[in-house]
């Protein structure tokens, strides 16, 4: 029963995204039912299916699929308390894309195919999830590399979305090619594709290249989860649309790199170089990225940085061997995540922009989408770890693992010997995940005053005389609630299908930190480790978020005075604080370190001088060998089509002096 | 009488009649060439029957068969000649070039074939 | 040319010098050459015709010097006749100019005359290598109307009858290439 | 020696015969026309009878200029008359007159030779009509060879008949050979013969090719003064050369009463009077239209020559 429904789940939304493709353009009035009901169902299923699973315990079902020879492939599903979990906030997640999507893409030409691939997508992640066998978990993987590669590429009358799209690609194809060795060796070492056997062979100690399994697999996992170095994809992705964006960062993609490497954390914890490099590339992935999203002026940039920070934050609690504690970010991230970018999908929708800059000199966003400013707010400060939004909590279990992991007790939970884990991966994961609450802090406050707070209208307000407006700049509840409770005209109302779903993400960016404070809730269906903030760190790291945000206020006052004073002088000037608190870093950051010239400049140009090359060498060489070769015939050809010219005296003359010559011979040769 | 004096004429007038046959352009005088060719053969024919005292006269048998096709094939190219002329309004055998491998020639025979039509005209207003 | 340097050959056979036969023969073969040469050559077309004229007749009486009368006679009736008369036709029906054609001679003269001339030089070479030292004997007449029609009639009457279908054969043809098809309305 | 004296006699004889006889013709078709149509001019030239009108036309055709057309080809239109004469006074050279060798020259194939060369005359009309650069000129030359053409063949059939019949091709030959009962036997051939005599020499009704209300006079449409005379003479000749052969194909020749010693004056006879048949044909019948004269060819003098042929065929194989 239980094994019907976990099968009902990837296939309902597959259905669905078949049923919408078949139907799309006939009935166009079935599209939207298609696209919302199937994954709503599997929404559904798969709380049935956590439910029924419960605490503790798992189901694993596999049917061969066909005799390879080898290594035998197996259909397998397999049901613990991570992959409910997840399957429950990839179906959630994906339900209010879908829901949003209804309202977002109301008059786009191209929606069912859209709707249809956004099932697709959950389908191939549900896949993903609930697989139990690593091939047809890459099946899923793939799929959803496809789906990601055409969503991105929704909008592909512009280059940037086309570009985007290409990239995003080729980025994750280049990741996924060690991780199918990785696969292979993996199943090489363990005899078979099953991961129970798998870890079974792990626990057991007879994978003998653990280490290279480990490092082929990161690849796969940093192309997907967009760590360093190939988390350009991810950033340059913002150019689909906002909920394809939400159903990327929040819940399937992303989480997909997470997730796996969680399912194979007793495979991480035999190899300490690879939990090495996993933690280096966290704390590069997560520094880096804050900087970045510090600097960036794109709405929807700032939160896709964010992402990668977050995912940093993840891959750094798995290097620290807490994947209860990775998985617990996953979760909450997963939904204030969805959070932000569907309330940033509304600001955008009504601000006609993505700049940030633009937004800062735009009168009265907050009157217009309350909703969205208000649950971005909820959003932000949960991405910020404010206590007692969610991201607190998670974040907090995060920076403990670290915290046990640089005192050499790093919380496995069982899964493998803490000792591989080294104090310094622990003391630099931690000091990293500090500097990032400090960023985060800071970019989250950013975000929020220079896209509510247009400096403009406080100025004029100001020089009136009114000290509404030094309030609103100094309090921003206080204006929000002014914003709300003024009776000047609301702007344009957002559709219920796209203000539920934000209400519907809030409830859980608010209060899903709470389910891992209890022993019997969250941990119970992981590996039982205590996710309570222990008393060393959260307090450091609330002061740091605070002190973040509290630097990333005063540099915009600052910025603010300065764009006053100046406002004859420059009028394109903006509020940013970014400026005064990257410094020189403001540049490098806002190209995102240079990652991607830097790619530029060791692959695209070889690649492209390479190409140059052989189309070169195919043209003016190898052509000028096929030239010839036709040529040579074509020249014969000619010249004696010149004796071919319809002339039959010409003919016959040719005629008579072979005979003559022919006589001539046998008359001589006689 | 030396044998060898018409059997040189022959050869000769073979030869004369072979550069007419090469050279002409009018399909006409062509036709009239190898009227001189088969002369030349008519001949030869003779020449040899009288001095070989054929019983079955075979030479100049041959030879009054040789007559009676070549008069056939005078009437016969004649024919064709006119159909010719009267198609592209001319008997030049060298712009007769539908065998040509080549597009020079194609212009000439597509101003042939819209003289075709002038041609019959006039052949028509004289008929 | 090449008759000035048979006509020695003459002395070998013990004639001090050739029969008046002979010299008929020479003098009208010149004749004809010329007059074919003429025909290949002329630049009017309806001479070209008349030169032929002369140079069939001119056979003819070599035929008749060679004691092939009534192969003569049908030379002159067949060739000159009829077959002269249908070119003058064929050339009058394609329009032939009076006066000089310019472009009576294709491209390909001195392809044809290079040609030609080999295969003359060949063939005189061979026919008088081959034929040096032999002698027709016209004391009796080889080409009667008699010995002609036994013959024919005896020996050659299977390919005479298949030669009249392939005149009625030519007949036909000539009939339908001629024939004007109407045109279609 | 004697032999070349024969031979030098028999020519001057041919060509005296050449010379006058067609005069003698010429000057009856004046009489006689002159007589059937009531004309008077002929009558008065040289007081008695009109005796010198034919003189009168020789000295008016010599006095005239002998015009050459400007576009015309001169050579081949000098040269036209002579071609369309000569075949008949070479063709008179085979034709015997009288038994016992009163005959220019007698040849093996002697009919074959007359025929052959009459044929040739055609090339005079052809070669006439074309140098004349005249468009009736060359419309009357091609209208007479496609007469001629056409008229040869039932013409030679009709002489095969003869041959045939008397199994030789030479003319005293034939005559040797003739009887009675072959006029009769052959009166359907010598019809044919005869009407495509007449078609030969363009005479009515078969003058198309020189019909002077649609062309004008034909090939001799240019042709003025002793050239325009010689083309009338070859036709006169023509005449004699038809007439003569007709009788002696078809009438026997010189045979009748007395052959041994008048056989030359039965010839005559009957030559004559098929030259006064001729003249009375003429001046007889309207002209045939072209078609009607190709159609007359091709569907019933060639019907009628192959069934004379059949018939003498016949004839033969059931006397032998």
């Amino acid at each position: 029963m239980t094994l019907t429904l976990a099968i009902l789940v990837p296939l309902l939304p597959f259905l669905g995204a078949l049923a919408g493709l078949a139907s799309g353009r006939r009935a166009p009035g079935l599209v939207r039912p298609l696209a919302v009901l199937p994954t709503l169902a599997s929404a559904v299923l798969a709380v049935l299916v956590l439910a029924r699973i419960g605490t503790k315990g798992h189901l694993d079902s596999a049917t061969r699929l066909t005799p390879t020879g080898g290594l035998p492939i197996s259909l397998s599903v397999h049901l613990d308390g991570i992959a409910v979990l997840l399957a429950v906030l990839v179906t959630v997640v994906a339900t209010c894309v879908q829901l949003y999507s209804t309202a977002y893409l109301r008059e786009d030409p191209r929606y069912p195919s859209y709707a249809a691939l956004v099932s697709l997508f959950t389908a191939a992640m549900l896949l993903v999830v609930y697989s139990g066998d690593l091939i047809v978990l890459l099946v899923g993987w793939e799929v959803m590399g496809v789906c990601s590669y055409f969503l991105v590429g929704h909008h592909w009358e512009r280059p940037d979305a086309r570009s985007a799209s290409i990239k995003a690609f080729l980025v994750t194809k280049l990741g996924d090619v060690p991780f199918l060795f990785g696969i292979f060796v993996l199943a090489t070492d363990a005899g078979t594709f099953q991961i129970d056997g798998i870890l079974g062979a792990a626990a057991t100690g007879r994978l003998h290249h653990a280490t290279l399994a480990a490092l082929l697999l990161l690849g796969g996992v940093a192309g997907k989860s967009a760590q360093f170095p190939l988390h350009t994809w991810l950033p340059d992705a913002m150019a689909g649309p906002t909920p394809v964006s939400a159903l990327i960062h929040a819940a399937t993609m992303v989480a997909a790199g997470v997730y796996l490497v969680a399912r194979l954390e007793p495979v991480f914890l035999l190899s300490t170089a690879a939990l090495v490099v996993l933690g280096i590339m966290a704390v590069i992935t997560m520094i880096g990225s804050g900087l970045c999203a510090l600097a960036q002026d794109d709405l929807k940039r700032v939160l896709a940085y964010s992402t990668v920070g977050q995912l940093g934050y993840m891959a750094g609690a798995l290097a620290v061997g807490d994947r209860d504690a990775a998985l617990f970010h996953l979760l909450t991230h997963g939904a204030f995540k969805a959070l932000l970018f569907l309330s940033a999908g509304v600001v955008i929708h009504a601000a006609h922009t993505n700049s940030l800059t633009a937004m800062s000199r735009m009168d009265g966003l907050r009157r217009r989408v309350p909703d969205a400013y208000a649950t971005m707010g909820i959003g932000l400060a949960a991405l910020a770890g404010l206590p007692p939004f969610s991201g607190f909590f998670s974040k907090d279990a995060v920076l403990t693992a670290a915290e046990h992991a640089a005192n050499g007790d790093a919380l496995t939970g069982g899964l493998g010997p803490a000792g591989n884990v080294p104090c310094w991966l622990g003391w630099t994961v931690l000091i990293g995940g500090l500097l990032t609450a400090l960023l985060t802090a800071a970019y989250a406050t950013r975000l929020w005053l220079l896209a509510f707070f247009p400096v403009r209208r406080a100025a004029a307000e100001g020089v009136a005389g009114s000290g509404e407006a030094v309030a609103a700049t100094v309090a921003p509840t206080a204006a929000a609630v002014a914003a709300l409770a003024s009776d000047e005209p609301a702007g344009p109302v957002e559709p219920a299908a796209m203000v539920a779903p934000l209400w519907l993400l809030a409830v859980p960016s608010v209060a899903l930190g709470l389910v891992g404070l209890w022993p019997h809730a969250l941990p119970a269906w992981l590996d039982g480790v205590s996710l309570t903030p222990s008393g060393v760190t959260w307090p450091i790291a609330t002061g740091v978020a605070l002190l973040g945000a509290g630097l990333a206020w005063l540099a915009w006052r600052r910025a603010a005075a300065r764009v006053l004073a100046e406002a004859e002088a420059d009028a394109a000037a903006a509020a940013d604080p970014a400026p005064l608190l990257l410094g020189p870093l403001l540049g490098p950051s806002r190209t995102g370190f240079g990652v991607d010239t830097c790619y530029d400049r060791a692959f695209v140009r070889p690649v492209l001088g390479a190409a140059r090359l052989v189309s070169f060498l195919d043209r003016e060489v190898v052509e000028t060998y096929v030239k010839g070769a036709a040529g040579t015939p074509g020249l014969i050809g000619r010249v004696v089509r010149r004796a071919q010219n319809g002339n039959t005296q010409g003919y016959l003359s040719a005629l008579a002096a072979g005979v003559v010559v022919l006589a001539v011979v046998v008359a001589v040769a006689q | 009488m030396h044998l060898v004096f018409p059997a040189v004429l022959a050869a000769l007038l073979f030869c004369v009649g072979l550069y007419g046959v090469l050279a002409r352009r009018n399909a006409v005088l062509m036709l009239m060439s190898v009227e001189l060719m088969l002369n030349a053969v008519n001949l030869n024919l003779v020449a040899f029957d009288v001095w070989l005292r054929d019983a079955l006269h075979s030479g100049q048998a041959l030879t009054l068969f040789t007559i009676t096709v070549a008069a056939a094939e005078i009437g016969l190219g004649l024919a064709i000649v006119l159909l010719i002329f009267r198609n592209r309004g001319t008997a030049d055998i060298d712009r007769v070039g539908r065998l040509t491998d080549g597009d020079e020639k194609a212009d000439g025979d597509e101003k042939a074939d819209s003289a075709e039509t002038v041609g019959d005209d006039e052949m028509e207003g004289v008929g | 040319m090449n008759l000035a340097a048979v006509v020695p050959l003459d002395s070998t056979h013990g004639f001090l010098s050739p029969s008046g036969v002979e010299i008929v023969f020479v003098l009208v073969g010149l004749g004809v050459l010329g007059a074919a040469l003429l025909t290949v050559t002329t630049k009017q077309l309806v001479h070209a015709a008349l030169w032929l004229v002369v140079a069939l007749g001119g056979l003819a009486i070599e035929y008749l010097l060679l004691t092939a009368e009534f192969i003569a006679w049908v030379q002159v009736l067949i060739y000159v006749g009829a077959v002269v008369v249908l070119v003058l036709f064929g050339l009058m029906l394609t329009r032939a100019p009076i006066g000089v054609s310019p472009d009576a001679d294709s491209g390909n003269r001195w392809l044809a005359l290079g040609v030609a001339l080999a295969a003359a030089a060949t063939l005189v070479t061979l026919v008088v290598d081959a034929f040096r030292c032999t002698w027709i004997d016209l004391g009796t007449v080889a080409g009667s109307t008699k010995a002609n029609g036994v013959t024919l009639f005896r020996y050659w009457v299977l390919p005479f009858e298949a030669l009249s279908v392939l005149l009625l054969a030519a007949l036909v043809g000539a009939i339908v290439l001629s024939r004007r098809e109407k045109k279609e309305p | 020696m004697t032999t070349t004296l024969d031979a030098l006699v028999r020519c001057i004889a041919v060509l005296l015969v050449f010379l006058v006889f067609p005069l003698v013709i010429g000057q009856t078709e004046h009489k006689v026309m002159a007589h059937m149509q009531g004309r008077l001019g002929p009558m008065y030239a040289g007081g008695f009878h009109g005796w010198a009108q034919l003189v009168a036309d020789g000295v008016k055709f010599a006095q005239k200029e002998d015009v050459v057309p400007s576009g015309a080809d001169r050579k081949i239109f000098q040269l036209a008359p002579a071609v369309a004469l000569l075949p008949y006074l070479l063709a008179l050279v085979a034709i015997p007159l009288g038994p016992g060798g009163l005959l220019g020259q007698s040849l093996d194939a002697g009919l074959f030779f007359v025929l052959a060369v009459m044929g040739v005359g055609v090339l005079g009309s052809l070669m006439a009509g074309w140098a004349s650069a005249n468009k009736f000129s060359l419309l009357g030359g091609i209208r007479t060879a496609a007469q001629l053409m056409a008229y040869e063949l039932p013409m030679l059939l009709a002489a095969a008949s003869v041959a045939m019949a008397a199994g030789t091709v030479s003319l005293t030959g034939i005559l040797g050979a003739f009887h009675w009962w072959w006029v009769p036997w052959q009166i359907v051939g010598g019809f044919v013969f005869f009407v495509s005599g007449l078609a030969e020499l363009q005479r009515p009704p078969f003058d198309m090719p020189v019909a002077d209300s649609e062309i004008i006079f034909g090939a001799y449409t240019e042709y003025t003064g002793l050239r325009f005379a010689l083309f009338l003479l070859s036709e006169y000749a023509g005449i004699l050369v038809v007439s003569a052969l007709t009788a002696v194909l078809f009438l026997g020749g010189w045979h009748g009463p007395m052959a041994g010693s008048l056989g030359w004056l039965w010839m005559l006879l009957k030559t004559f009077a098929l030259a006064f048949l001729v003249i009375w044909i003429r001046v007889t019948y309207p002209r045939l239209r072209e078609d009607q004269l190709m159609r007359f060819a091709w569907t019933v003098l060639i019907p009628l020559s192959l069934a004379q042929l059949a018939l003498t065929g016949i004839v033969k194989v059931v006397i032998s």
